[in-house]
């Protein structure tokens, strides 16, 4: 495989006594879809907030494309192509469908002091706008109020807001918490359209998903990593067997 | 140095007022998650109505009892008709509906008691003087003002981390939804937190009244400086809100009795006096702004 | 009285100035911008007082026996509030006759504006220094004293009684730095502390202190309002008053003050232009009416409220209720053709008065209250310091 | 994002139109103390509608608005005072009586400290952020009243109004009503423009979810901070206005009970409508002068008012009048 477009060395992260992650190695290249899983407080939530910016490390490094980004802030990450989506939605309830995504696109096309012509009718703006949600199948809704949608079509709504930044790396805590059937088939199915473009990280409790749309995945157990590799390996693993029974149990 | 002891324990007489303030303004903020501008109202009502008492029965023990339990009932009335519908609004709505509380308890006291300011007599058994050291003999009033404020701090502590009913309070600003399983009313336990917060604030108000004059309006400028002690110790941390309380306390006023005599090496006693005063009031908020600058929360977290 | 009389002249200015005075058919404005709240309320109140007296005695609305009615609004002690109501009164009223400043600071505010537009202001209390020196104006008359005349009374009085080192204390505003200047005017001695306060301070914890390390002979202060009541009382509790004893101008120990304060006043003296039991014939009724009307001693802002309005009343009667010529109402204030509670009184050349200034002594009076009684006269004629400044 | 509707632009035509031909209306019924009220009104109608830019659109609830407000006011009211005096202020320079300089001076003043005061308490959020900048407010309140050259607590007086391009046409007071509604008119209009923008929508989104906004590339600190900064120099801007029409600098003008009351205005107009708060000071000020006529306790019964409008009256007048409710 060629060098990896995102690496994290060692991210070390604990509050009190409580350890987080615990000297994590992780690697994401572009073109493929690396899954995270492990059972509830394993840490992947805390391992993407290191890697999009949010959390600090108290140890560890953070390397895009050859450069160290352990000290950038979120934005800073963001404007150099990584994009995040959150387990809980986080969409702009108050702006239309348009609007947030339009939002997402300005942040990457700059004139951010630009005080007089309105957003409205930016053409680049709405361009862009556009063809993100034409990519998630959203365009039909663009001129409604993000609070009126179905949960569904939120999480499909980040989905563009996270495309329309041109990222190079996603970032995807649970796309598809709480979704329907249907939903999730549709989000699975764009999620492989977008493996090509991208360098996603995909946190999923959905084992059907995971092992339907994964290239590699890794399994966290108490913020460490307890196996890496291809999906199907990871199914026989007796260790990642005993990690999930022992949850369940 | 005696005048500096002097000084320094006028300033802890401010803080232990500021104190009283502060705690019950941090406790509410850090459990029900409102900011009350209207806690320096509860304040006043507490002086008026305590110097009301006062003027009829002579007794400061009963004019203590009649304000503090005016403050008390009027915060637990406010809390149970108004404040309440405001607990999950924006901090905006919130500092506007007790706005509106302070325009009218203002007009309010303005019409019962009228325009002038009520004096307080010092209580005839306190109307004396210790000499807490050779030299310094300090009028135990204000001692007495130290002592109770202490005493009460004490007690609110040993309420919140040592009682049931401070678990409760405790519990109740994590998880709302928990405490109300544990079939303890919520709604009520608010109720009389506010009114602990309340009977605070109404105790600071009788016994700085013979130090100040009890008018409408008295409660704005107390209100303002514990706003700064809270911000100064963090917001909804008792542990702060003492620290900070001190720390205002005093600087404030050993800022009033230093910063004229600084000034007057270069300028004339009118001009020195005028500077150094109200230097004297920017201190406290200097200090703030290099907490700030520092810890943007203040120095304590809550709850600690 | 005759109303024929001076109906014919109303028609006859009418007529010959073709300016319809409609205001003279009607009674005559006069607009009262004084301090009703705050710890000086009592101040306006009692000037109020003193001047709706005056109006009572004539039977009502009446001054001089002109038609008046009186316009009263609080200025809270405000100057930008005081200065908002004198637009009000003279663009909505029409007024033409001002009075009722108490504090300095609003009467600075105030007055220069309101004599400009051409209504006479006569200030029955605050007589700050500029408006007697380089900013006195032919429309500003002061009932009342300029600010330092008490002051620089004590100063003499505490000069010829041989006392050697002096604390003083005052507010920093304008009547309460003008009282300091004004106690050194004729004072000689040490003055072993100065300490200015911030006008409203109800604490004066630091302040006592202060004066306690210094150690003086006496204690001169100014503290007007409520303020006075309060570090008396402080003084008191820190058991300084007959360490150092107390002295101030009349403002220092008015009897509401002297009330509020209680035994801690007793015995200290002050001085003032005028005292209940001065005794001529306009004062022994005029304290006779006032308790009459309002069941209580009247103060010495009492006595500056109804002076005014008697003022007024004689130049009103003079020129006939007649305000279209205001040179002629202004000759006739500066007449001062009334018989003044005070005795003796004239104005000076700027407008402000020449009169002889008493020291009294807080005694118990003999309804058991704590009152004031004439001790001495300090001096006579006294002229304030800033005449020679006027350009009138 | 407020669209506009036919009823909108007739409200917000309407009350202009109301207030363009007031004077001339009050003068004829020979009141003229309406105009110099209304010119008041005008000023801190001004000031809400500036406040409205952070506290409406970037929901940050400044406490301390009036602090802007007075330090335009000082400004200019200084600069005349050494004017006429004839004493050097700074460098020499002996101040000046010119619109068209102090007027500018005001508003870069204002723009200076908001900065200062926005880079510290924008580093907060939520309640510290209300309490700081009420904080710093009073500290600017008692730095005047410490300026004893400058009349300290008592205020500055002012011997007349600013001169413009050396005439002096705003003794008029018809004149500088007009100027002042020339002013709000001028600033109503760039604001509209500000919050439809890419700059204005990103305040919006620091306001719904400033997280997010975050991990799109944003930094909120700087355009919210740019926002506050601009609001503060057009308040200042008020400032300067109103030391001409009140002829009078006074810390009142900066006292928390004033920046109270400016956010009253916002609140009662309609919160996040610029217009709005247009409606809330006249609302205000004609409450006022009618309850006044009935009791100098008017504050009685504004104080329930308000208490019931925050409770009831979510969208503010401006908001029940369009039919559209906000925030």
């Amino acid at each position: 495989m060629t060098q990896a477009l995102l690496r994290a060395e060692g991210l070390h992260k604990s509050y009190g006594g409580l350890v987080a992650t615990r000297h994590l190695d992780l690697d994401l290249h572009a073109g493929e879809i690396h899954a995270m899983i492990g059972p509830n407080g394993a840490g992947k939530t805390t391992a993407m907030g290191q890697l999009s910016g949010e959390l600090a490390p108290d140890a560890g490094r953070i390397v895009l494309d050859g450069e160290d980004v352990t000290r950038l802030s979120m934005p800073a990450r963001a404007r150099r192509g990584i994009a995040r989506s959150y387990q809980i939605t986080a969409v702009f309830e108050e702006f239309t469908v348009r609007q947030n995504v339009a939002v997402a696109v300005q942040a990457m096309a700059r004139h951010h002091f630009r005080m007089v012509r309105p957003a409205r009718r930016d053409p680049e703006l709405n361009a862009g706008a556009e063809e993100a949600l034409g990519r998630v199948g959203l365009l039909h809704l663009a001129d409604e109020v993000a609070a009126d949608l179905a949960h569904g079509q939120k999480r499909q709504l980040e989905l563009a807001m996270v495309l329309a930044t041109r990222p190079r790396v996603l970032l995807l805590d649970e796309p598809m918490a709480g979704m329907g059937n249907a939903e999730v088939d549709a989000m699975t199915r764009l999620l492989e359209e977008l493996r090509s473009h991208y360098a996603i990280l995909l946190v999923e409790h959905d084992m059907d998903v995971v092992f339907r749309v994964a290239d590699r995945t890794t399994v966290l157990v108490d913020g460490a990593v307890l196996a890496s590799g291809a999906p199907e390996a990871i199914r026989s693993d007796a260790r990642v067997q005993a990690a999930y029974l022992e949850e369940s149990a | 140095m005696l005048f500096f002891i002097e000084q320094l324990l006028n300033g802890f007489q401010l803080g232990v007022t500021l104190l009283l303030m502060a705690s019950g303004l941090t406790l509410i903020f850090g459990i029900m998650h409102l900011i009350n501008l209207a806690h320096g109202s509860l304040f006043m009502i507490g002086a008026f109505v305590g110097a009301t008492v006062m003027a009829y029965t002579g007794s400061f023990l009963l004019a203590l009892a009649g304000g503090v339990a005016a403050s008390g009932l009027v915060g637990m009335a406010l809390e149970y008709t108004v404040l309440r519908r405001l607990y999950y609004r924006e901090h905006l709505d919130q500092v506007l509906a007790t706005f509106g509380m302070i325009l009218f308890f203002n007009e309010l006291v303005q019409i019962v008691w009228g325009r002038r300011p009520l004096g307080v007599d010092t209580p005839s058994w306190l109307s004396f003087t210790v000499e807490i050291l050779p030299g310094v003999a300090y009028p135990a009033h204000r001692l007495a003002v130290i002592a109770v404020g202490l005493l009460v701090i004490v007690g609110l502590f040993f309420l919140i981390m040592r009682t049931r009913v401070g678990m409760w309070i405790r519990a109740g600003a994590s998880i709302r939804e928990m405490i109300g399983a544990l079939g303890v009313n919520i709604n009520l336990l608010y109720t009389l937190v506010f009114g602990l917060g309340a009977c605070l604030a109404g105790l600071a108000g009788v016994m700085a009244s013979p130090l100040m004059s009890v008018q409408a309006g008295m409660g704005e400028n107390i209100l303002i400086l514990t706003f700064v002690v809270i911000v100064i110790g963090g917001i909804g941390s008792l542990r702060g809100a003492v620290v900070g309380a001190v720390l205002v306390g005093v600087a404030d006023t050993l800022g009033r009795v230093y910063f004229p005599a600084l000034f007057r090496l270069w300028a004339d006693p009118a001009t020195a006096d005028a500077a150094g005063a109200s230097l004297a009031s920017m201190t406290i908020y200097l200090v703030m702004a290099v907490v700030l600058a520092v810890r943007p929360q203040g120095l304590f977290r809550a709850h600690a | 009285m005759n109303r024929l009389t001076r109906s014919l002249g109303t028609m006859a200015v009418t007529l010959g100035l073709g300016v319809a005075t409609a205001t003279a058919a009607e009674p005559v404005k006069i607009g009262m911008v004084t301090t009703l709240s705050t710890g000086g309320g009592y101040l306006g109140e009692e000037v109020r007082d003193g001047f709706r007296l005056a109006m009572q005695q004539e039977g009502g609305d009446t001054l001089g026996g002109v038609p008046v009615e009186l316009i009263v609004e609080d200025d809270g002690r405000n100057p930008g509030q005081g200065r908002q109501i004198a637009q009000r009164m003279m663009q909505s009223e029409g007024v033409q006759i001002m009075t009722g400043s108490i504090f300095s600071n609003v009467a600075m505010a105030v007055i220069p504006q309101v004599v400009r537009e051409g209504v006479v202001f006569i200030s029955p209390n605050a007589g700050p220094s500029q408006l007697a020196g380089a900013q006195c104006h032919e429309n500003y008359f002061n009932a009342a004293w300029q600010n330092n005349d008490l002051h620089s009374a004590m100063g003499k009085y505490l000069e010829d009684e041989g006392y050697d080192n002096v604390y003083l204390l005052a507010p920093n505003y304008p009547a309460g730095r003008d009282a300091l200047t004004g106690f050194k005017r004729y004072y000689e001695g040490n003055i072993v502390g100065e300490t200015y306060t911030q006008l409203g301070q109800s604490d004066f914890a630091a302040e006592i202190s202060s004066v306690r390390e210094a150690d003086p002979d006496a204690v001169f202060f100014f503290l007007p309002g409520g303020d006075g009541v309060n570090f008396v009382r402080q003084f008191d509790d820190a058991e300084l008053t007959d360490r150092f004893p107390l002295f101030g101008a009349a403002f220092s120990f008015d009897n509401t003050l002297v009330q509020a304060v209680g035994d801690a006043a007793r015995g200290a003296f002050n001085t003032s232009q005028w005292s209940a039991d001065l005794d001529n014939e306009a004062n022994r009724q005029f304290v006779a009416a006032y308790e009459e009307e309002y069941g209580s001693k009247p103060t010495l802002y009492a006595h500056q409220g109804y002076d005014t309005a008697r003022l007024i009343g004689s130049a009103l009667r003079a020129v006939d209720g007649d305000l279209s010529d205001m040179e002629a109402f202004r000759e006739a204030l500066r007449a001062a053709d009334f018989d003044s509670t005070r005795g003796d009184f004239r104005f000076n050349t700027n407008q402000h008065p020449i009169q002889d200034i008493y020291v009294r002594e807080v005694v118990e009076g003999d309804d058991g209250k704590l009152t004031n009684r004439l001790v001495a006269k300090v001096i006579e004629d006294h002229e304030d310091a800033f005449v020679g400044e006027c350009h009138l | 994002m407020p669209e506009t509707n036919k009823r909108a632009t007739f409200l917000t035509l309407g009350v202009l139109a109301f207030l363009a031909i007031l004077p001339p209306v009050a003068l004829a019924l020979d009141r003229p103390y309406m105009v110099t009220l209304a010119n008041r009104m005008l000023v801190y109608a001004l000031a809400a509608v500036a406040l409205d830019l952070v506290m409406g659109y970037g929901r940050m609830v400044s406490f301390g608005h009036a602090a802007f407000l007075g330090l335009g006011a000082y400004t200019v009211g200084i600069l005349h005072h050494h004017d006429v005096m004839m004493t050097p202020f700074l460098f020499g320079w002996a101040g000046s009586n010119e619109a068209l300089l102090a007027w500018p001076l005001a508003m870069l003043v204002a723009a200076g400290y908001a900065l200062l005061v926005g880079a510290i308490s924008l580093r907060t959020g939520g309640v510290y952020f209300i309490m700081i900048t009420l904080a710093f407010a009073q500290m600017v309140f008692f730095f005047f009243v410490s300026l004893i050259a400058y009349g300290g607590r008592d205020g500055l007086v002012m011997f007349s109004r600013n001169s413009v391009a050396g005439t002096d046409i705003l003794g008029s007071r018809v004149v500088l009503y007009y100027v002042c509604l020339g002013c709000l008119v001028a600033v109503l209009a760039f604001l509209v423009m500000v919050v439809r923008s890419r700059f204005g929508r990103i305040i919006e989104g620091c306001r719904q979810n400033e997280q997010r906004m975050r991990a799109l590339g944003y930094k909120p600190f700087v355009y919210k901070l740019t926002a506050f900064v601009l609001s503060g120099a057009l308040a200042g801007l008020a400032g300067a206005l109103l030391a001409n029409h009140s002829e009078f600098v006074s810390p009142d003008f900066l006292s928390w009970e004033s920046s109270g009351l400016l956010m009253v205005m916002v609140l009662l107009g309609g919160l996040s409508t610029l217009v709005g708060p247009i409606y809330g000071a006249l609302t205000l000020f004609a409450l006022e002068e009618v309850l006044v006529a009935y009791t100098p306790h008017w504050q009685l019964v504004l104080g329930p008012v308000l208490i019931l409008a925050v409770l009831f009256f979510k969208g503010g007048l401006y908001g029940w009048m369009t039919g559209k409710r906000t925030g």
